[in-house]
């Protein structure tokens, strides 16, 4: 039930995020609807990896060894996550010093004003 | 009593969301863009990974948004269209 | 206007897309049989309580090699375009009390930091958690102007020790153990315990340093430097 | 015998300390990376060594040692090991190409470069979807930083435009990933099948083989890519366009088994759809390296195409498409992105400056010709299997689509070519001389191209040493060119003996011998005038002896494939040879592209055609072989094109025109007859066949209106060359009328006057040539009066035009009489009557030609002239010889033709000693002869009675009313000659065919100029085309 909540956020946050990047002119308001569509790519992810009425894939007090698989959310989604989050991290510091470059030279930012090359 | 945290979760992240688009100043988009990202550790601890929580929480809100600063201080005197 | 109407074409066909997706959800009540694997697994074969880290470290550690790589590529990528710009730095005036605390802070951070990614096995949190943490404390040091020289090659000894180190525990997992990456080639231990999982926590503590390294040399270039 | 995880151990390993190392010097970190690079190429060299020749089975290897789906797994295999070997191997030569920028910018390039690389080998060898998530991005981040290598504006903002929609992509192929694992339960291509997509699960598939697809850059979503092209460093963007493009294309081809078919239909035919319009929008471009984005586009496109296409051909067939069009691209773009590096010239015709430099600009024409798809590079006969199987399975829009965007490409490439080896130069710079490090690379793709080349030709088809022969000709004249021109004439001329003798024993009937003669005894004579040339006349006698050797081989080719070789071959050495003129620029550059329009036509043709089943030569194996209907259609017109029919001339009189003098007597003579062998291939399949449509009576009439239009803008030329090539264009017009009666007769007179009109043309084009050579000008109202300087050239003049206008006694009067009667007796009634008022015409221009030149006031400036060499004087003896030879005694050549004809009709005629009988009436050489020789004797003994009554008016004994004229050439009788038949003919004058051809040229370019401004440079509105390319594909392969 709650994932296909967070799923439906999930999209929602994706969408709106690609909404920002198709109409926003700022270049670093582009930047900041990739990372929202990138929050809410994680948010579905982790959606799709819930089990209902289950918990952490760690095994302690709560969850014992011995019956563990019966008990846990799936560990998949989760790893795959984070590797994910890590990554746009690292995509978005790249596109954000490629902002602070282009500002540099153009003094603009605009995307705009960023179309010497074309046909 | 989850589904309800959930949907308030959820509907406030989604007006930061909306307000990230639509904010006129730079540094209020990323403050925003860094709660959804905050809040969505939250959902994250629900959903039964307190690791992604962990990560989203000082990768997502943190970092991201401090680089984001970053960023925005050096293009300060940029001019905006939106 | 034409604009306008593409976008929102655009969008509704996303939405379209997407519609199904969730109309036809159901929520996942048992595991499949490839995460029923990896439960058991982590719990059996790889002594490590905490089935997310065995998955990324072991299981999947090729993934997670690839990721410490792109954050690598980021840090020298970011590098490449913005070393040597040397006209904005963010200094928040240093006054003599924020420089003691945030020296004290600093030394709390790191060892929080650390904590999270030798504890990856047992506890929620890893490597990369802990290097997020150890950076931000870098980070403070940054910010309030703390007379700690960033020694910049400290710093790339760090990265690309723990990069290397990481990659020759690989190896040794191929050349000693069963294969890249596995953690065989240190004793499993008692579940449970820190020292146990194989090279699992030594695995993970390289990569928390990697990763604390990496993400500090963003930090920094971004930030500019001294 | 290294795994090959080691190259990403390795390159892992030393990228981390890289940084380190270059504290030690830049030596250091150098001598690393290029040793990982290097490592890199050989492990998977020895790999791709054992999978070939050992036949060792597919290498997995598990991580973490478990097994797969439990841990990722990776995979070498046979086609893994070869694209990895070639995208290592283009990444180390880049690498080399970048030496220079390596060694001075910072080492954060060579991290970046060098985890790029290991990036590219883990994505191909990869069986895990999210790790191939992982490896992409590891491939896209040390991309994007890449692309800021130089830093500028242009850099940086398409660096931009390239990461934004990078990062749409992978989004979506994220999303796909995951949704494939909650519905499958398994991210391993090893435990994913088709079976498993049903329904929603659909979509998932669809996100992720549409995002690689966006990677692929499909238009319009991919104006991204194109800036990145035009602004980044070549070696960079050789990386991007060949390396990246390679592994996201694997990848592509990874997850094909897992898509439904009507996934891959639409992305085959996206894939053509973006080769079609990537072409045509390069029509327009003059940025080199844009042009090049374009056409790597386009490739890639094409490459989609046949992964998709070829999924039901045989396995070897298969690997050859793609394998030879993947290889093919790779060195050829590859190539010529590190020439453009090199050049530095932005603008595609600023790169005249190449010409400086003698071995830059072979790889340039080596690598344009290879992208082109002409043989003997891997492309062409990827191409060749591929429409034979779009024929086979019907596809023809795919098919029409494919070939004509083809051509595009080869408009704009071939263009450029010529530009670059014909115009101006002189008011560039000359081009810096490179460093040896930025030459070694596309020298070594250069020479690899060539081997594969070879390698193609000799294990995959199994061609012998007479199908390479015409490519050896053009190396050892290459080798051999430092020496003087007639001794390579005389060398040329050994060959050609070497040659007949070699191929002799492979003629089995008389028409090959028949064209044999023409073919090579012809070229061996005309190859005489070629002795004139001066000094060494550097990479004539190579192209020449190509042309030879492939008319040669067009005889002796026992399958379609053998035939269409050669005639590419032929194609191509001619286009060089006409591109030797001075202002053979758009000459040659048109008669390329028809002859590439014919060639798609004849490769469409023999597509369709079913094979032969003898293994003797093909002109007579296709007897057994029933052509269908599209099949007979579209090679006639193929095989037209080159005989320059009526409609698809354009490119004759200016090809004539323009090329080199000696050169123009081979096309004429001998080039244009190689169209008149192919037809009649054509007309013998339809012979021994019962037909369902006349398709020759049509042919029939284009042959007559040809020969009618022919004549008459012969005689409005000026230009002594594009008379005689209108001359030409008009007689192959007879004899490709007379081939269509499919007559017995029909077919005497035309291979009759095939062969009158190959001496006398030969004869005339070497007189204009000789000409030419002493007055250096070919229009003929500069000219007049030259029978008291050159004799002897104006008795071969004369003779020849009695030959062609078929007067008695010469051979053109028995040609006529032929044809006259062939189609009388089949009934052809009015265009016997057409033709019979087109030789009329023919008077006209015959008349003009001898007239204004040797006849009438010598000019002030040709007092001095002399009597053309005697190497010009020599051929056209011979060939005088000959004319006369078979005027006195026509049954020498008549009887083997009616042995010829016999084989596919019943004789018409008989021959009685030196009369030839037919139904009605009968023609003697030798009697007409002497009865002509009567008749002209008294008139000639009359003049000399008179002679010395006759006055002599000085050149300037003219005067005039009141003032000079402008101009005073327009007064001269020649000047605009036959101006009143020109009025009388009115509106028939204006050039309709050129001004049809002129307007597709420019609805073509009108077209691509439209659709490129889709690329309108902001990076937004590319995101837009990106999603909406999504939300439309998806639409259109109606998922669910």
């Amino acid at each position: 039930m709650i994932s296909s909540y967070t799923l439906i956020l999930g999209i929602a946050l994706l969408i709106i995020g690609f909404y920002a990047m198709l109409t926003r002119k700022n270049l670093i308001k582009m930047v900041i609807g990739f990372s929202i569509a990138d929050t809410g790519t994680h948010i579905i992810i982790v959606s799709l990896g819930y089990l209902r009425g289950k918990t952490a894939p760690i095994i302690d007090q709560a969850v014992s060894a011995v019956n563990a698989v019966q008990k846990v959310v799936d560990p998949i989604p989760s790893a795959l996550v984070l590797t994910a989050i890590v990554i746009g991290l690292a995509v978005t510091a790249v596109m954000l010093s490629f902002i602070v470059e282009m500002y540099r030279k153009n003094k603009s930012l605009s995307i705009d004003d960023y179309q010497e090359l074309k046909w | 009593m989850i589904p309800v945290i959930i949907i308030g979760l959820g509907v406030i992240m989604l007006a930061a969301a909306i307000a990230a688009v639509y904010f006129k100043s730079l540094l209020a988009s990323i403050i925003s863009a860094g709660v959804i990202s905050l809040l969505a550790s939250v959902i994250y601890l629900i959903l039964g990974s307190p690791d992604v929580a962990m990560t989203e929480a000082s990768i997502g809100s943190g970092l991201t948004t401090v680089i984001f600063l970053f960023a925005l201080h050096r293009v300060r005197k940029g001019k905006s269209d939106d | 206007m034409i604009r306008n109407m593409a976008v929102l074409l655009a969008v509704i066909g996303l939405v379209a897309m997407f519609l199904p997706m969730v109309t036809d959800f159901q929520e996942r009540e048992n595991l499949n049989e490839l995460a029923a694997d990896y439960v058991e697994g982590s719990i059996n074969d790889l002594n490590t309580p905490n089935v997310v880290t065995s998955v990324i470290v072991t299981y999947r550690g090729l993934d997670t090699l690839g990721e410490v790589t792109v954050l690598f590529l980021a840090t020298v990528g970011v590098g490449l375009l913005l070393k040597g710009r040397k006209e904005d730095m963010i200094r928040i005036s240093s006054s003599e009390l924020l420089g003691t605390t945030s020296s004290v802070l600093v030394a709390m951070i790191m060892i929080l930091g650390i904590y999270i990614f030798t504890h990856g096995h047992l506890t929620p949190g890893g490597g990369f958690q802990g290097g997020v943490v150890i950076a931000s404390g870098f980070l403070l040091m940054l910010l309030s102007n703390v007379n700690v020289k960033m020694n910049h090659s400290i710093m790339h000894f760090v990265e690309s020790f723990s990069g290397v180190a990481y990659v020759g525990i690989g190896v040794a997992g191929l050349v000693l153990a069963i294969g890249f990456l596995n953690p065989g080639i240190l004793p499993l231990g008692r579940f449970g315990e820190l020292f146990s999982a194989g090279a699992i926590p030594v695995i993970y503590s390289l990569i928390g340093l990697k990763v604390g390294s990496e993400l500090t040399s963003i930090l920094v270039t971004m930030g500019g430097e001294k | 015998m290294v795994s090959p995880i080691y190259i990403l151990i390795l390159s892992l390993a030393v990228g981390f300390l890289l940084s380190i190392l270059d504290k030690g010097g830049r030596r250091l970190s150098l001598t690393a990376f290029y040793g990982v690079l290097t490592f890199n190429v050989a492990v998977v060299a020895d790999w791709l060594y054992r999978f070939v020749f050992h036949h060792v089975p597919n290498l997995v290897i598990n991580t973490a040692g478990f097994k797969a789906p439990i841990s990722i797994n990776l995979e070498l295999g046979v086609t893994e090991a070869f694209v990895l070997l070639f995208a290592n191997l283009t990444g180390l030569l880049a690498a080399v190409y970048l030496f220079r920028k390596f060694k001075e910018s910072q080492v954060s390039s060579l991290i970046l470069y060098l985890l790029l690389i290991m990036g590219v080998n883990g994505l191909v060898m990869t069986r895990d979807l999210f790790n191939m998530f992982v490896f992409l991005e590891i491939l896209s981040i040390s991309t994007f930083a890449l692309t800021a290598l130089t830093r500028n504006l242009k850099t940086l903002s398409s660096g931009f435009k390239y990461m934004i929609a990078g990062g749409v992509a992978s989004t979506f192929f994220l999303l796909g990933v995951v949704f494939v694992y909650y519905f499958t339960g398994s991210l391993n291509l090893g435990f994913l099948d088709a079976g498993q997509f049903t329904g929603v699960s659909l979509i998932a598939l669809f996100m992720l083989s549409v995002a690689v697809f966006i990677e692929l850059k499909p238009f319009p979503a991919n104006g991204w890519v194109l800036d990145v092209y035009q602004s980044v460093d070549s070696g960079i963007v050789s990386v991007i366009a060949v390396v990246n493009s390679a592994a996201v294309g694997f990848v592509f081809y990874k997850i094909m088994p897992l898509m439904p078919q009507n996934f891959l239909t639409v992305f085959g035919i996206a894939g053509v759809v973006t080769f079609f319009f990537s072409n045509m929008m390069g029509l327009k471009q003059e940025n080199a390296k844009r042009l090049l984005g374009y056409s790597s586009v386009g490739q890639m496109g094409l490459l989609m195409a046949v992964l998709v296409f070829t999924a039901n051909a045989p396995t070897n067939i298969r690997y050859l498409i793609i394998g030879g069009l993947f290889f093919n691209h790779l060195f050829s773009k590859a190539g010529l992105f590190w020439l453009a590096g090199i050049v530095k010239q932005e603008k595609t015709r600023d790169w005249t400056v190449l010409r400086n430099n003698k071995l830059l600009l072979v790889l340039f024409g080596l690598f344009i010709f290879a992208l082109s798809g002409l043989p003997p590079f891997p492309g062409f006969w990827a191409k060749w299997e591929f429409v034979k199987v779009l024929v086979d399975a019907k596809m023809f829009f795919v098919l029409t689509s494919v070939l004509v965007g083809s051509l595009f490409e080869l408009i704009f490439l071939f263009r450029w070519f010529t530009i670059t080896v014909k115009e101006d130069n002189s008011e560039l710079e000359p081009m810096a001389s490179p460093h040896g490090s930025m030459v070694l690379p596309a020298s070594v793709f250069g020479l690899l191209g060539s081997v594969a080349a070879f390698a193609v030709m000799k294990y995959f088809y199994g061609f012998g040493w007479l199908q390479v022969l015409p490519i050896g000709a053009v190396l050892f004249f290459y080798l051999t060119d430092f020496l003087p021109a007639k001794v390579k004439g005389f060398l040329s001329l050994g060959a050609i003996a070497g040659y007949g003798y070699c191929i002799y024993p492979l003629i089995e009937s008389n028409i090959q011998l028949f064209f044999g003669a023409i073919f090579i005894v012809g070229s061996a004579v005309n190859l005489i005038s070629t002795l004139n040339r001066k000094n060494q006349s550097r990479g004539f006698y190579g192209f020449l002896l190509m042309m030879i050797f492939s008319f040669g081989n067009l005889l002796i080719a026992t399958s379609y494939l053998e035939f269409f070789l050669s005639w590419e071959f032929m194609t191509i050495a001619s286009f060089l040879l006409i591109l030797r003129g001075r202002k053979a620029q758009k000459a040659s550059l048109m008669y390329m592209i028809f002859s590439t329009a014919g060639a798609y036509l004849l490769m469409a043709g023999f597509g369709f055609a079913p094979a032969p089943a003898s293994a003797s030569a093909l002109i007579l194996a296709i007897e057994s072989v029933n052509l269908p209907l599209i099949s007979i259609i579209v090679l006639a017109i193929g095989f037209m094109i080159k005989s320059g029919s009526l409609g698809v001339h354009i490119w004759l009189p200016e090809a004539h025109a323009e090329a080199e003098s000696d050169v123009s007597s081979f096309i004429s003579a001998i080039l244009l007859k190689a169209g008149v062998f192919g037809l009649m291939m054509v007309a013998i399949s339809y012979v021994s066949h019962a037909p369902s449509f006349d398709v020759f009576y049509w042919i029939g009439w284009i042959g007559v209106l040809t020969a009618l239009a022919g004549a008459f803008m012969a005689s409005f030329q000026e230009d002594a060359k594009r008379l005689l090539a209108y001359s030409s264009m008009s007689q192959v017009g007879y004899i490709v009328a007379a081939l269509a009666l499919i007559t017995h007769l029909g077919w005497v007179s035309a291979l009759y006057l095939v062969f009158n009109h190959m001496m006398f043309k030969s004869a005339l084009f070497i007189a204009v040539a000789g000409i030419y050579y002493r007055t250096h000008t070919r229009t003929m109202y500069k000219m007049g009066g030259l029978i008291s300087k050159m004799p002897w050239t104006f008795m071969t003049v004369l003779m020849c035009i009695i030959a062609v206008s078929g007067v008695p006694p010469l051979s053109g009067f028995g040609g006529k009489w032929l044809t006259y009667t062939a189609f009388i007796t089949k009934g052809w009634y009015l265009q016997a009557g057409v033709l019979f008022f087109a030789s009329g015409v023919s008077f006209l221009y015959l008349y003009r030609l001898i007239h204004t030149i040797f006849l009438g006031q010598l000019k002030y400036e040709h007092q001095e002239v002399r009597e053309a060499p005697v190497w010009f004087i020599i051929p056209q003896f011979i060939f005088l010889g000959a004319i006369m030879a078979i005027s006195m005694f026509p049954s020498l050549i008549i009887k083997p033709l009616n042995v010829i004809a016999m084989r596919y009709f019943d004789s018409s005629i008989q021959i009685e000693g030196l009369t030839i009988i037919s139904d009605l009436g009968y023609w003697n050489g030798n009697l007409i002869m002497y009865v002509t020789m009567g008749v002209f004797a008294v008139p000639f003994i009359l003049l000399l009675l008179v002679k010395g009554k006759t006055q002599k008016v000085k050149q300037f004994n003219i005067v005039y009313s009141a003032e000079r004229p402008e101009s005073p050439q327009t007064t001269h009788v020649a000047h605009n000659m036959y101006a009143h038949y020109r009025k009388a003919l009115g509106s028939w004058t204006v050039p309709r065919v050129e001004a049809f051809w002129s307007g597709v040229s420019e609805w073509a370019h009108a077209f691509g100029g439209f659709f490129r401004r889709v690329y309108t440079g902001n990076g937004q509105t590319y995101v837009l085309y990106i999603i909406m390319y999504i939300v439309v594909i998806y639409a259109v392969m109606g998922v669910q």
